[in-house]
């Protein structure tokens, strides 16, 4: 995906990122630990940040897979033959995609919550699921389009129904360019995630605000927090790019 | 065999296909031949039924085909590009049609093996599709499509994709293949030379029209239109007039001012508009002292003379100002005559073809 | 840039929900405004949200410029014949590009802060300018390399420099693509300026949240929020479209 | 003119260039011709001076090019897609290089205008290039080149992108514009076709080498090597070993057991191995009462037959086994000889080129 060009220069740009953040996370902490605690509270970041990650991973991961239920539905809405269908799927996407996350996390976990309760991870989830779904629909939709019609036609030609085309020739190959673009849509997601902390839960960032404000030590904390998810998407964007390898080369 | 009756085929108001007949006979290798945007794709799209024609009909075997669901049909469809399925290797790509009627695959396995063996393609059972040569790719398109036993192979300019230097050999395989298996071929293609080597008959199709359907020979001798005369190789065009008729032949007056006697032109009458064509090999060239008889005789100057391997082709402007295409045979170790030299040009009128004026494009 | 079957579509989905958006803006301030305000605060928040929508969309000029200058420069880094600055800027941008957003913003106001004041409005635009500025990188390198290498080089052959190719030749074809690129990145950037509202800026989504909270009001006033930021994404989208097919034509 | 000596350029290990010298003479019209990655396209660039060669010496006009900058070299480039300025019309187009080097507007006009009145391209000034026809983007691509008054033009498959039907009209314009300037072409190619009619002189580069250099005419009489006789036409290539000296020449037998008796063989011994190479118009085909005197006259059987327009080619089987191509003028209706028909055959020894046996591809 990205033109080869660049490609040295990312890479090293890659190592030296990932050595820098792995070096201070292991040395922050330490000095974290020696600054006196005014509230009292004798756990060190470090300590508490195993539930945030555990959060903001299983955030990402739950919402990607929301993402794709949706956005596959809604891809394949927008191939349908039926008008009707491809109307209402673009209503989905664009009133989707012109409402900002935040907004919409707001709107399930308060405005919704006016009428039943919406426990704060729901919310997340469905939130992430909906806002990414409208992005995957196109992800799925473009990677359908992409398999030359030709292969369709020429199964359909030996024998196979729409349907049998669809599944057996068409998708195997769609999938090559979908799921690599599904990796890169769940990287996002992953650095979206920091968002849930307005609802309390208590992610990456949250852990990372409460301990700051506790402590009186924004610059130290938020470093870490910082690097912290700079070393999360570094490693993750390197699966997505192993992956994208595996499926360009397959 | 095949039996297409008043094809009629438009997209988005546009007409693509403007009611064609055509008839084609069991194991024949028939050729439609046409520029790009003939129509001659949508007509082999609409046999496999990939589209539905807006009228007429396509008959094969005697089985009217409109009823019929693509995947029902008894083609096989080559694409321009072979459409294999990258995701397979060879063999399951060729077991694709049995597996999908749920042929036991005990059954499937000889019947890919023979044809294999026949299409000498054993060695490739289990490569990828990515890993094999235009010419590989191509038997096994074929293989894929002749295991369901089609009635008609339908061929989408399976060679243009394919590089220049290889596209011979490959043509003289289409051809081996095809008497090999002795099934019915119908070929689309825009190249002419393809059209050629490989027809028993060639229909030539234009703006979604068949102007002429016959062997290679019959659209040499005999062409239908003026389209066909261009389509198939260079030529001089002359816009005239008839002055005199002489037998089944007449004198043409052209617009420069010259007369040219042609032989077949028996549907004119004197006064009659017409344009005449001669091919380029049909104009003798030579010294000012050669070619002393009439008729058709014209003096000219070479403007341009171009050795090529087994011809020479000029350029004589004749002293009315009109530019001639020549083509001579190269058989001599001479040079031919030089750019500059005066020249004295033979017309054969037997081989002129006579056609009322035309006056589109 | 969307694939032209589901332009249609899409325009139609455009039209439903613009005209659903403005209909319900006008229709809901009037019931917003007949429920009894237990804070005894008489402004709707219809009257509220002026100032809003000024912080909105200036932040998000204000950005997108920022943006433009970061990315401009860092472009053509990424173009320098030096490995030295194509290293930095891979640097920049990769690093960039693996922290969250919010992350930034909080890093920027609060960790930054320990040191010197940064301004709430300054951070926010800092923040967004460097963070969208290595995306926009991306664009302007992307953009010069898609002008064919013979532009350059028959402008160097009629006598150019080959500074002289670069600005009279290839840039002006470049920003072709470059400048419906940065259109669409400021329309995201219309829809994360919601994530000012965290550094206290009275931005549409915090003068919401204050409203939602004072009266106790959250579906309605979210409801209106999340319209509201429909509307102009959508306005703006199509401001968008309209320089792109401007720039595509020409 | 121009002089390239020793010309050597690798890019990353590979060898593109390999010493290439030559001269090109002042208003000739100099083709490179060869297959595509045979480096001509970089010997272009190189003496335009996009890059830089690895060795070797570029001289136009008695001057070295080494130290001078590409905006500063006297010759003119003419790209594959012509590469107009989109954003600019006709006339800011062509008047970029005056405008660089700071030539009063005053003094640009006139010579835009009397270039644009000499290419046909008056009505065009205030165009666009996205709205010129392929002929007209070429003639705007000249003009802007010429503007310059470079030395020397060179072109980079300027036809390459344009229509097949509009690439003969384009080459006759590009012959016409070169004569009326009289100005110093080097035309980089890969069709055979174009680079005969363009040329004066062509110079044949394979891998990197330039194998040959000389007239179209020199070029079919005297190749200097096997690749010289493949790539300018049809052929059949005969591997034999040299049994028999007759004066100059030989008589070989071939590997399938045929005797063939050649003229121009002065080099070899007997018993020297040899490739013999006969164009396809050089062997006679007949009824197997013709061609009754030896040498070479063999028997075969047609295995296929295909009428062109000029032409009729055939794949003709010998008795040993070897096929044969061979082409014959169409000078009679006659269909040609049908397939399955008992033929002889008269191979030309006069025109036979005779080369030591080639082992690599």
């Amino acid at each position: 995906m990205t033109p080869p060009k660049k490609d040295r220069h990312t890479a090293l740009a890659w190592n030296i990122l990932v050595g820098a953040s792995i070096f201070l996370l292991v040395f922050l902490p330490f000095r974290s630990a020696s600054v006196p605690s005014p509230g009292g509270d004798f756990l060190t970041l470090a300590e508490l940040l195993p539930t945030g990650i555990a959060y903001t991973l299983g955030i990402t991961l739950m919402s990607s897979l929301a993402a794709i239920v949706v956005g596959f539905a809604a891809g394949m809405g927008m191939l349908s033959s039926r008008p009707g269908v491809r109307v209402a799927v673009s209503l989905y996407t664009e009133a989707l995609r012109g409402i900002p996350l935040l907004v919409l996390l707001f709107y399930i976990y308060y405005a919704l919550g006016e009428f039943f309760a919406v426990p704060a991870l729901a919310a997340a989830v469905f939130g992430f699921g909906f806002c990414y779904g409208a992005y995957m629909a196109d992800i799925f939709r473009a990677g359908v389009q992409a398999v030359p019609k030709e292969q369709a036609e020429a199964a359909r030609s030996l024998g196979m129904t729409q349907k049998q085309a669809l599944m057996q020739i068409v998708m195997p190959q769609a999938l090559r360019t979908i799921v690599p673009a599904i990796g890169n849509q769940t990287l996002g997601m992953l650095k979206d995630t920091s968002l849930v902390s307005v609802l309390s839960i208590t992610d990456i960032l949250r852990i990372g605000n409460e301990y700051a404000t506790r402590h009186f030590n924004y610059f130290e904390t938020y470093t870490y927090i910082a690097l912290l998810y700079l070393f999360l998407t570094l490693l993750m964007s390197r699966v997505v790019q192993t992956i994208e390898q595996r499926f360009n080369r397959g | 065999m095949l039996i297409l009756d008043g094809i009629k085929k438009s997209f988005a108001e546009q007409t693509v296909l403007d009611g064609v007949s055509l008839r084609i006979r069991e194991g024949e290798r028939f050729v439609l031949l046409g520029p790009s945007g003939c129509g001659k794709t949508t007509l082999l799209r609409l046999i496999a039924g990939f589209d539905t024609p807006d009228n007429g009909k396509v008959t094969i075997a005697n089985q009217d085909m409109s009823p019929v669901a693509v995947e029902k049909r008894p083609v096989g469809f080559i694409f321009q590009r072979h459409a294999l399925f990258p995701h397979m290797n060879v063999y399951d790509n060729i077991a694709v049609g049995p597996r999908v009627i749920k042929t036991p695959e005990n059954e499937i396995e000889p019947r890919i093996e023979e044809l294999l063996g026949t299409l000498r393609l054993s060695a490739k059972r289990a490569a990828w599709p990515g890993q094999l040569s235009g010419g590989e790719s191509q038997r096994v398109a074929l293989a894929r499509a002749l295991i369901n036993r089609p009635r008609i192979l339908l061929l989408d300019e399976p060679l243009s994709a394919v590089d220049e230097n290889l596209r011979q050999s490959l043509r003289d395989e289409l051809r081996d293949i095809q008497k090999t298996f002795g099934i019915t071929f119908l070929f689309v293609t825009h190249d002419r030379e393809e059209a050629l080597t490989l027809a028993h008959r060639i229909g030539i199709l234009h703006r979604g029209k068949l102007l002429q359907a016959g062997t290679p020979q019959e659209l040499f001798e005999k062409p239908a239109s003026p389209f066909v005369v261009r389509f198939l190789g260079g030529y001089n065009r002359f816009e005239g007039t008839v002055v005199e008729r002489i037998g089944a032949g007449a004198v043409v007056k052209t617009v420069e001012g010259n007369r040219l006697q042609v032989e077949n032109a028996s549907w004119f009458a004197v006064g009659d508009e017409c344009d005449v064509y001669v091919r380029p090999h049909h104009i003798a060239i030579g010294g000012p002292s050669e070619f002393t008889h009439p008729p058709n005789i014209w003096i000219g100057q070479v403007k341009q003379c171009t050795p090529m391997a087994s011809r020479i082709t000029y350029k004589v402007q004749t002293l009315s100002g009109k530019v001639l295409n020549i083509e001579s045979a190269r058989t001599t170790l001479e040079a031919g005559l030089q750019e500059g030299r005066q020249v004295r040009l033979a017309l054969d009128g037997r081989y002129a073809h006579v056609f009322p004026r035309e006056n589109d494009d």
